[in-house]
């Protein structure tokens, strides 16, 4: 399971892209990547707003997670 | 082709005419965004945009869509420059074509307001001594 | 110069970004009026307008100097075109840049709609077997 | 006296040009002339409005007119 970073999110992990090797490990949901990511990176719980998205669409937290999904993390949009 | 989104390296303000224009259009109304010098009574060096290119394309499609069937539109442009962009540089345009000028000023306000909302692209505002990603934090 | 007001045979749709481009905007707002093919379901074969010039740039002097005092802006275009002008013809064009969008959208529609109610400029409207003075009777 | 005819004022008239050569005959006000000119040319009680420029600025009835100024007569506009 791969996962995208982008903006802060990037800096935040200090990469563009994490792959989750550890079959046992992936997170199910889009609420457990979550969960795992503020676990090991507590500043993504400083954002204004944490959202996912699921092959390129935004994914509602019970959405869940299969290995061939694009997934990227999306910290609070700047854009115009 | 109704619509036109698009993610560049350097937005071409003058050609934006020519792809809104329309027989059946009698309104054009167009927003640019560009690097304002001062934020806060800071001084802007730059701004760096980054995009997550494919999302953010099908979310600038979607909002194109949802304007011309709310304003029966003829035309819609949606642009967003990606990269650095120095004081007084377009970073975005976005613009609609329509019979008459109420539908395409109510359309282009919500083009540029949604984008902002939706469209994945981050802004880093870069002054002398730091860099700030903008709206990141509350 | 803040301002541009001007009558010309032909607008050229590709310059007004320059012209309202500054360091301390971040939004330009456009609007620009072109001719349609159908006014009423009667086919339009072209429009044409003609202008009492000293008076009319007198009149959108006042409008920029509204607009400008109103919205705080940095910039402000009007430019109409005299002469017939045929479908999808650029016939006006006004906009406005400002600090932020709410000033330059508000302003923008303000000077096209108040552009269409003081200024002196008068348009025909030419089909196959007629010519119509827009808006002259009741 | 010189007054400036526009758009389907001019076709009115046939003209886009009337000098009022007669002193006695000219008018004194804005409302004066509009008398005058709907007197004469009876299609301008059907235009939607009738307006009055004195040297390039929109006048009131009861501004006052004089040799020198220049008048125009202004129908409905209907520029953009």
């Amino acid at each position: 399971m791969n996962v995208l970073f982008f903006g802060i999110a990037k800096d935040i992990v200090g990469s563009s892209e994490i792959l989750f090797s550890d079959e046992e490990a992936k997170p199910a949901t889009v609420a457990a990547l979550k969960k795992d990511l503020i676990k090991n990176y507590p500043e993504f719980l400083k954002l204004k707003t944490l959202a996912v998205a699921v092959n390129s669409e935004y994914a509602n937290d019970d959405v869940t997670l299969s290995g061939n999904d694009e997934i990227a993390i999306i910290p609070p949009v700047s854009g115009g | 082709m109704k619509i036109v989104v698009e993610i560049v390296d350097v937005i071409d303000t003058a050609k934006v005419y020519t792809e809104l224009n329309h027989v059946e259009s009698g309104g054009i109304c167009v927003f640019v965004g560009t690097v304002r010098e001062f934020t806060n009574q800071e001084q802007v060096i730059a701004l760096e945009f980054e995009t997550y290119r494919d999302m953010a394309l099908k979310e600038m499609e979607k909002i194109a869509d949802t304007a011309i069937e709310k304003w029966n539109l003829n035309k819609v442009v949606l642009r967003h420059a990606v990269g650095e962009k120095g004081v007084a540089e377009p970073v975005v345009i976005v613009g609609a074509s329509s019979a008459h000028r109420d539908a395409c000023f109510e359309a282009c306000r919500f083009l540029i307001d949604t984008l902002k909302e939706t469209v994945p692209i981050w802004k880093k505002e870069k002054f002398k001594n730091k860099s700030v990603w903008v709206s990141a934090h509350p």
